[in-house]
C-alpha cells in the first residue's frame, strides 16, 4: 500500500498542469469557469489542442496509435483537467466507440475511423436509446434489413447528446427477431448525412439542447458498417459498459465542483457570517468531502485492479452510483448556497456574445439549472436502479 | 379538534381547483409564464371575479377570508396548477396594508385585481434576514428620500405600486428603524430590472436613486413587525403551494408507473419503486399536517415555531419527493415538454423563498434554546 | 379545521391529568422512570389502578362495559399517562382480542372472556407467528384437527411477548390445506395450562427476556373455543390489523422520549457546553420535532376520520413505518448523547433489588439496550417492508 | 501509488484471519466475554505467540509492524471474530510507551503477552475532549501523588499496569500540564470497578485516592501528544475492527437473502431489497476506501483530517449497515443465539469510542476552517 505517486508520476503530474497551464486556450477555461454553453466551435477548438499535445488518445492502447496511459495517469489527466477548468471531450467517438472497434471491428474499419476520431474528421454521436426502450435497452425496436450489400434502417433513436453536431452515429439495430431480444441486435454504424436521416431536438426542463431524437426512414447502410457480427451488437455494447470503467465516477469534477462551492460559500453572508462557517452548510460540505476522499480511492483502487487484469466486476456500477449521488448533492448544496439568487435566471446569459448586467453574483446565474440539467446523471447510462440491479445480481446471484 | 374546514372554505378550494383544472392546463401555463409580464391579464382579471383574491384578506379591508386555512387550501390548488398570476405578491403586500390599516381603496383596487402590487423588501446581501435593510429613508419636507437596491423581488415588474422597506435609524440588520413606504413603479428614481426565473416566474432588481416617497405604511421605524407578518402569510403560502404541487407529482409518477413498461411489465411492479412512492406518500401526509398545524398558528404565539417546521419539512422532504418523482420517471422527466420537472423546480425553488430548510431549521433550535 | 381542544376536550385531559397525579403508583412510574424491567405484579398492579378507575377498556364500546371513547380522548389519555410515566397496558387480551371477539364472537364467548380480561383473571397472549411464516403470515403450519367435539393441536409459534406470565393465547391454527393459504386458517383460543403446551424463552440480543416459543404437542382444545367460523380465521386477524389503529404511532411515548433526551442533552456536557447547544445535536433533535409535530396531525387526522367511519386505508400503514421510525431516531440519539457511557451495561441493575452504584450517570444504563431492543419495533407487527407493500398496492393497485 | 499489501503483511492478515475462522466461532467468543476477566488468557497467549501482539509496534521496540496498515489488516481481521482479547487496550497503551521511549523490558512482556496494560485517561466529564484531565498529580519527594478518577478505561478491570494521565498544570482542559504515569494496577489507593459492556467487552471506572506514582512516562507536562498519539492508533484500530464486523454482517444477510424463502421465494429476489443491499456493500467499500486513506496517513501531517474522516463514516454507514442487516433479517437478528445481532452491537458502539460521528463532522469542519 502506497498513497503517495511515484517519481514518475509526479512528474507526469507536473508535465500535464504545464501543459493547461500553456495550451489550455483563455477563452475556453473562462467559458468552463462561467459554466458557458460549450459551442461546436470550442468542442472542436479543443480536441484540436490535445491532438496537437497527444493527449487525446493517450489512453488508447500504444498499437492504436494512443500512449496506453494507465488508470493513474487518467486520474492525474482526469483532476489536473478539471481544476484547471478544461472542457469535456466528448466521449462518443474517443472513448465509446474505439474501444468497441479495436476489440471487435476489422482491420478495415479500425484503419479508416480511428484516424478520423482523433483528427475530427468525424464527430460520432451514439444510437442506443430508443423512446419506448429507457432502461430496457434490448427492446430495442429499430429495424436493419438487409438488402444484397446494404441494410435499410427504420426506427427511432432518441436521448442522442450533440446528435446536431454529429455526422456519424453508431447505432444497436435490429436484426433479428428470433431467440431473446437480446440477441437479434447488430452493431451498425451509420453516416448522418443519409437520405432519411432526421435529427429533431429536445428542449430539457431547463431549457437547454443537448439531446436529440434520430428519425431514420429507408436509411440505407452499407454492409461494411456492420461491426463484427451480425446479431452479436448486444454483446459489444455490455463490453463497453463494463469495460468503460475511467471517468465515470468523476472524481476531477466534483472536486472542482466543491472548489466552485468553497469560493460562493465564502462570498455568501448567513448571520453576519461567511456561509462557510454556518455549522449546518458547513457540516454538509465536510460529509460530502469525506465521501469524496474516500470514492477518490474507491476509483483509484477499482482501476488498478482493473489494469491488473481484474474481471469486471459491480464495482463499476458502484462508482456510477456513487460518483453521480455525489455530485448531485454538490449541485444541490451548490444551488442552497445562493440563497434568493438560485431563481433569476437568464438563459440567454450562458450563449456566446451576451454582455448584460447579470442578476445577482457573477456566478449565480447557471447553479439551478446546472442542479436541474444533473438529475440526468443518475438516469442514463443505466439509471441508478439499473446499476442496483447488476450488484445485487452479481453479489447474490439471484 | 376538527379536521374539517368549513363549507365556505372547502367552497373557495373546490372553486379555485375547477378554475385550475379547467381552465389552466400546462400548455396555458407556458403561454401566461412566456408573456412579458410573466402572466396573463385576463386570467387575473377573471380570478378576481372569482374572488380568489379577495379570499386572502378578512373581511375588514373588503375581503372575505384572510385565515391561515383560507391561505392554505387557495395556494395549494394554485400550487397544483403552478399558478404564475401574482398571488403571492398581492398576498403580501395586501397583507401589510391589511395589518398596517388605512389604504382602503387601494386594498379594494387590488381585490378587484385593477391593481398590483410588491413587497420591495429583500436586498442583494440580505439573503433570508428579514431585518436586513441599507436602503435608507431621509426626511425631507413632508417626505422621504430613498436611496438603496431592492433584490429578488416577487413580480416586482410589473406591479403598479411597490412597497418598499427603508431604514430611518439603526444597524444594517437592526429590526427597529426600518419603515415601509408605498412607491408608485413609475415614480422617479425608481429603476427596475426584471427577469424570469429558472421555474417560470417573475423577479425584479430595484434600484431606487434619490426616490421622493411620501405615504408611509404604519409607524416610522415599527416597518419590521408588518414585514414578518407578510412574510409569514408568504411562507404559509408557499408551503401549501409546494403541497399542491408535491400532489401533482405523486400522481404523475403513480400515473407512470402503472402504465410505462419496462422488461414485460409496468415499472409499477418493481418493489424498490413501490416501497419509495410508499415513503413519498408518508411524506406528503406529514407535509399536510404541517400545513395544518401552520395554518391554524398563523396568528399565535408558536407561528414561527410551526412555520419554520413546516418550510424545514417542505424543504428536507419536498426536495426528496421532487427527485424522487424524477429519477422514477426517468429521462421524460428531463424534458420541457413532460410536466413533471417543471413541478419539481417549483417544488425546489421555494426552498429558496423566505429561508431554506437549514435557515428554518437553525431558526427551531434557536426556539428551542429561547424557550428553554 | 381548529386544532384547539374543545371545553369538554379540557376537562377530559384535566380529569386524566389528575387521574395520574393522584392514583398512579410511584413504584411504579419510577420504574419507568429509569427504565426497569417490569415484572408481572407490576402489571397486574397498574391493570388493576386502570380498572378501579374505569379508564382500562374505557375505549371499548358502552354496550361491552367501555366508555367508548373517541380519537381525541384516546390521544390525550396516551400522551398524559406517557407525560405520567405509567407503564404501558399488556395490550394482548384488551386491545387485539377483544375486538375480536366483539366483532365476530358468540355470546357466550364475549360474556365469559372479555369480562375476565378486565378483571385480570385471563392474561392473554399471540399465537401468530411461526419460526416459518416471518411476514409470510398466511404460511404458518400449526395444525389444529377436529376429532368429535375438539381440536388436536400440533405445531409452534414464536415471538409471543410475554407469553411467560399468559395463561390464555389467540392462535391461528391451520384447519384446511385446501385452497390459497389464507382460506385454511381458523381463530382458536387455548388455555395454556393444557396437556402438551411448553413455553421455551427467547432472549433477546440485549439479553432480555420478553419473547417466547409455544409448542403444542397434541393439545386438545374444545371446539367451543373456535372464534366465528372455521378457516375465516384470517379474515378476523385481518379485521383487527385495519381496525387497531389508535396508538399504532406510539405518540405519547415519542414525546416523553424526547422530554428525557432533553434532560440527558441539558446534563452532558460538549466542547465544555451542554449538549443540548451543540449545533449537530440540536439540529438532529429539532427534525425529530418537527416529525414528531407533524407525525401527531397525521395520527390525529387519520383517527378522526376513523371516528367518522372512514374505510381503512393505507394510512395505518404510514403510521406504522413513520412511528416506528421516529421512536428508533429518538433512541438513536439518546445513546449518542450519553457519550462513552453508552457502552457499560449492568444488565441486574434493571431488575428489582438491584442496589449497586450506577456506571457513569444514572439514566445511563439502559439506554444503548434499549435502543438495541427497540430495533424491532420496525420487524414486528408487520415489518416496515410489508406496510410498504400494502401502502404501495392500495396505492398502485398492481 | 499502490493498493497492494506487501507480502509480509499479508502473511499477518491470512494468519490472523485464519486463527479466527478456525478457532474463534461465534460461541467461543462469547464463552470467553463470560469469563471473570472478559477473555480467555489461553487464546491471548497463542495469539502472542503467532506475533499477533508484536504486528503492533515497530522493530525498535522489539516488534515488527506498527505502521498503520499493520494495524488495520489485523483489527479488520479481529473484527470478523468479535476478538475480545485485550487487543485495543493493549495497542494504545503499548502505543504510548513506544512513542515515550524507554520502557524497553514492560513492553517487551507485553508483546509477549506475560503482561497487560491500560490507557486510563477518559473521565467521568471528559467526554470526548482529549485534553480534559480533572484528575491531579503533586510533586512529592521523588515522585507523585494522583487523585482523581478515570471513566470507561478500556479493559481497565483486568491490566496489570494502568498508564494514568494526570495533570500537574493548566485548567481542567489545558493540552498542556498533562502527565503520564505507570502504575501498578495493585497499587495502593487504585481502586478499580469492572463492568461489562453492551457489546461484550469490559470497562472501568477507576478511582485513585492519594496514589504514589514514580514512574513517569515522558516529559512533565507533555503527556497530551502521547495520548493524542494513542488515541489516533486506537481510532484506526477500532475503525478497522467495525469494517470487519460489517463485513461479516453483510455476508451473513446475503446468504439469509439467499436461503430464507417468503411468500415461496428467497427474499433476496425482492428489488426493494436487493437495492438497500447495494447500497450497503457500496458503503463498505466506501469505508474501506477511508481506512487505506487513514492507515496511509497515520504519521503524516494529515492524520488527524482523514482518521476523523474515517470515523464519522464508520459512524455514520456502519450505523446505516447495521441497522439494515438487523432489519432484512427480520425476528432472528434480534435474538442472543444468532450472530448478526452481536456484530451490529460491535459496529454501533465503536461510534462511542473516540467520538461519535458528529464529533469528528465537527472536528473535520475545524480542521477545514483553520486551513482556509
Amino acid at each position: 500500500m502506497d498513497l503517495n505517486y511515484t517519481p514518475e508520476e509526479q512528474a507526469f503530474q507536473q508535465e500535464i498542469r504545464t501543459f493547461f497551464e500553456t495550451k489550455l486556450p483563455k477563452s475556453l477555461s473562462d467559458k468552463v469557469k462561467q459554466k458557458k454553453r460549450m459551442s461546436k466551435g470550442d468542442m472542436e477548438q479543443y480536441h484540436t489542442v490535445l491532438n496537437e499535445a497527444g493527449y487525446l488518445n493517450a489512453h488508447w492502447p500504444v498499437e492504436f496509435g494512443g500512449k496506453g496511459w494507465n488508470a493513474i495517469q487518467r486520474d492525474i489527466f482526469d483532476v489536473e483537467g478539471n481544476a484547471a477548468a478544461a472542457p469535456r471531450t466528448v466521449p462518443f467517438g474517443l472513448n465509446m466507440l474505439a474501444p468497441v472497434l479495436m476489440a471487435f471491428g476489422s482491420k478495415e474499419q479500425q484503419d479508416h475511423y480511428l484516424p478520423r476520431i482523433v483528427d475530427g474528421t468525424d464527430w460520432w454521436c451514439q444510437g442506443y436509446s430508443e423512446p419506448g426502450s429507457g432502461s430496457d435497452l434490448a427492446s430495442l425496436k429499430m429495424t436493419a434489413e438487409r438488402q444484397g450489400d446494404h441494410y435499410v434502417v427504420n426506427g427511432q433513436k432518441t436521448w442522442t447528446t450533440l446528435g446536431q453536431h454529429a455526422n456519424w452515429i453508431f447505432c444497436l439495430v435490429r436484426t433479428s427477431k428470433e431467440g431473446k431480444p437480446q440477441e437479434g441486435i447488430s452493431f451498425l454504424l451509420i453516416d448522418m448525412n443519409s437520405p432519411g436521416v432526421e435529427v429533431r431536438p429536445i428542449i430539457l426542463l431547463e431549457g437547454t439542447h443537448e439531446v436529440n431524437e434520430v428519425w431514420f426512414t429507408d436509411v440505407k447502410v452499407p454492409v461494411e458498417n456492420l461491426v463484427g457480427e451480425e446479431n452479436k451488437g448486444w454483446t459489444y455494447a455490455k463490453y463497453l459498459l463494463v469495460h468503460e470503467r475511467s471517468g465515470i465516477a468523476g472524481v476531477g469534477d466534483a472536486m472542482a465542483s466543491i472548489d466552485h462551492l468553497k469560493h460562493i460559500a465564502r462570498d455568501q453572508t448567513q448571520n453576519g457570517k461567511p456561509l462557510a462557517e454556518d455549522p449546518y452548510f458547513a457540516a454538509r460540505l465536510s460529509e460530502i468531502e469525506i465521501d469524496l476522499s474516500a470514492m477518490r480511492t474507491t476509483n483509484m483502487r477499482i482501476m488498478q485492479a482493473a489494469t491488473d487484469g481484474a474481471p469486471p466486476g459491480p464495482e463499476v456500477s458502484m462508482l456510477k452510483i456513487k460518483g453521480t449521488v455525489l455530485r448531485q448533492s454538490i449541485n444541490d448544496l451548490t444551488r442552497r448556497a445562493l440563497g434568493p439568487y438560485a431563481m433569476p435566471f437568464v438563459s440567454e446569459a450562458l450563449d456566446d456574445g451576451w454582455n448584460g448586467e447579470p442578476v445577482g453574483p457573477d456566478y449565480a446565474n447557471p447553479m439551478a439549472a446546472d442542479y436541474f440539467n444533473h438529475r440526468k446523471t443518475s438516469i442514463y447510462g443505466g439509471s441508478n436502479e439499473i446499476q442496483r440491479n447488476i450488484i445485487s445480481k452479481m453479489m447474490m446471484g439471484l | 379538534m376538527d379536521f374539517n374546514h368549513t363549507e365556505t372554505r372547502q367552497m373557495l378550494a373546490d372553486m379555485a381547483g375547477r378554475f385550475v383544472r379547467e381552465q389552466y392546463p400546462i400548455e396555458t401555463r407556458h403561454k401566461h409564464a412566456a408573456n412579458d409580464e410573466g402572466y396573463s391579464a385576463d386570467t387575473w382579471a377573471s380570478m378576481a371575479e372569482l374572488g380568489l383574491i379577495g379570499a386572502l384578506f378578512p373581511e375588514d379591508v373588503g375581503g372575505f377570508g384572510g385565515e391561515g386555512y383560507d391561505i392554505a387550501v387557495l395556494f395549494e390548488e394554485l400550487g397544483r396548477g403552478l399558478v404564475v398570476e401574482p398571488f403571492l405578491a398581492t398576498l403580501m403586500a395586501g397583507s401589510v396594508l391589511a395589518e398596517a390599516g388605512g389604504h382602503g381603496d387601494l386594498i379594494e383596487e387590488m381585490i378587484g385585481g385593477a391593481t398590483t402590487l410588491a413587497l420591495a423588501h429583500g436586498e442583494p446581501a440580505s439573503r433570508y434576514n428579514t431585518a436586513h435593510v441599507e436602503t435608507t429613508a431621509e426626511k425631507s419636507g413632508d417626505g422621504y428620500v430613498l436611496n438603496g437596491n431592492k433584490a429578488v423581488v416577487i413580480s416586482g415588474d410589473t406591479a403598479n405600486h411597490l412597497i418598499v422597506s427603508a431604514r430611518t435609524a439603526g444597524e444594517k440588520t437592526d429590526t427597529s428603524g426600518i419603515c415601509l413606504f408605498l412607491v408608485p413603479a413609475d415614480a422617479e428614481g425608481v429603476h427596475i430590472r426584471g427577469n424570469g426565473t429558472i421555474d417560470g416566474y417573475r423577479t425584479a432588481e430595484i434600484a431606487l436613486k434619490d426616490v421622493t416617497a411620501t405615504t408611509l405604511i404604519g409607524e416610522e421605524g415599527q416597518g419590521h413587525a408588518l414585514v414578518e407578518h407578510a412574510i409569514a402569510r408568504g411562507t404559509l403560502a408557499v408551503c401549501a403551494e409546494a403541497l399542491g404541487a408535491i400532489e401533482v407529482s405523486i400522481d404523475m409518477t403513480l400515473d407512470y408507473l402503472k402504465t410505462r413498461k419496462q422488461f414485460g411489465v409496468p415499472i409499477g411492479k418493481f418493489q424498490a419503486l413501490q416501497h419509495r412512492m410508499a415513503d413519498m406518500m408518508t411524506e406528503r401526509e406529514q407535509i399536510r399536517s404541517a400545513l395544518i398545524n401552520a395554518a391554524g398558528h398563523l396568528d399565535s404565539s408558536e407561528r414561527d415555531w410551526h412555520l419554520s417546521a413546516l418550510k424545514n419539512l417542505v424543504g428536507r422532504s419536498g426536495r426528496h419527493i421532487a427527485e424522487e418523482a424524477i429519477q422514477m420517471h426517468g429521462g421524460i422527466a428531463m424534458t420541457w415538454e413532460y410536466a413533471v420537472g417543471h413541478y419539481a423546480k417549483r417544488i425546489i425553488m421555494i426552498d429558496h423563498l423566505f429561508g431554506d430548510e437549514d435557515y428554518h431549521l437553525d431558526r427551531i433550535v434557536r426556539l428551542g434554546q429561547q424557550a428553554a
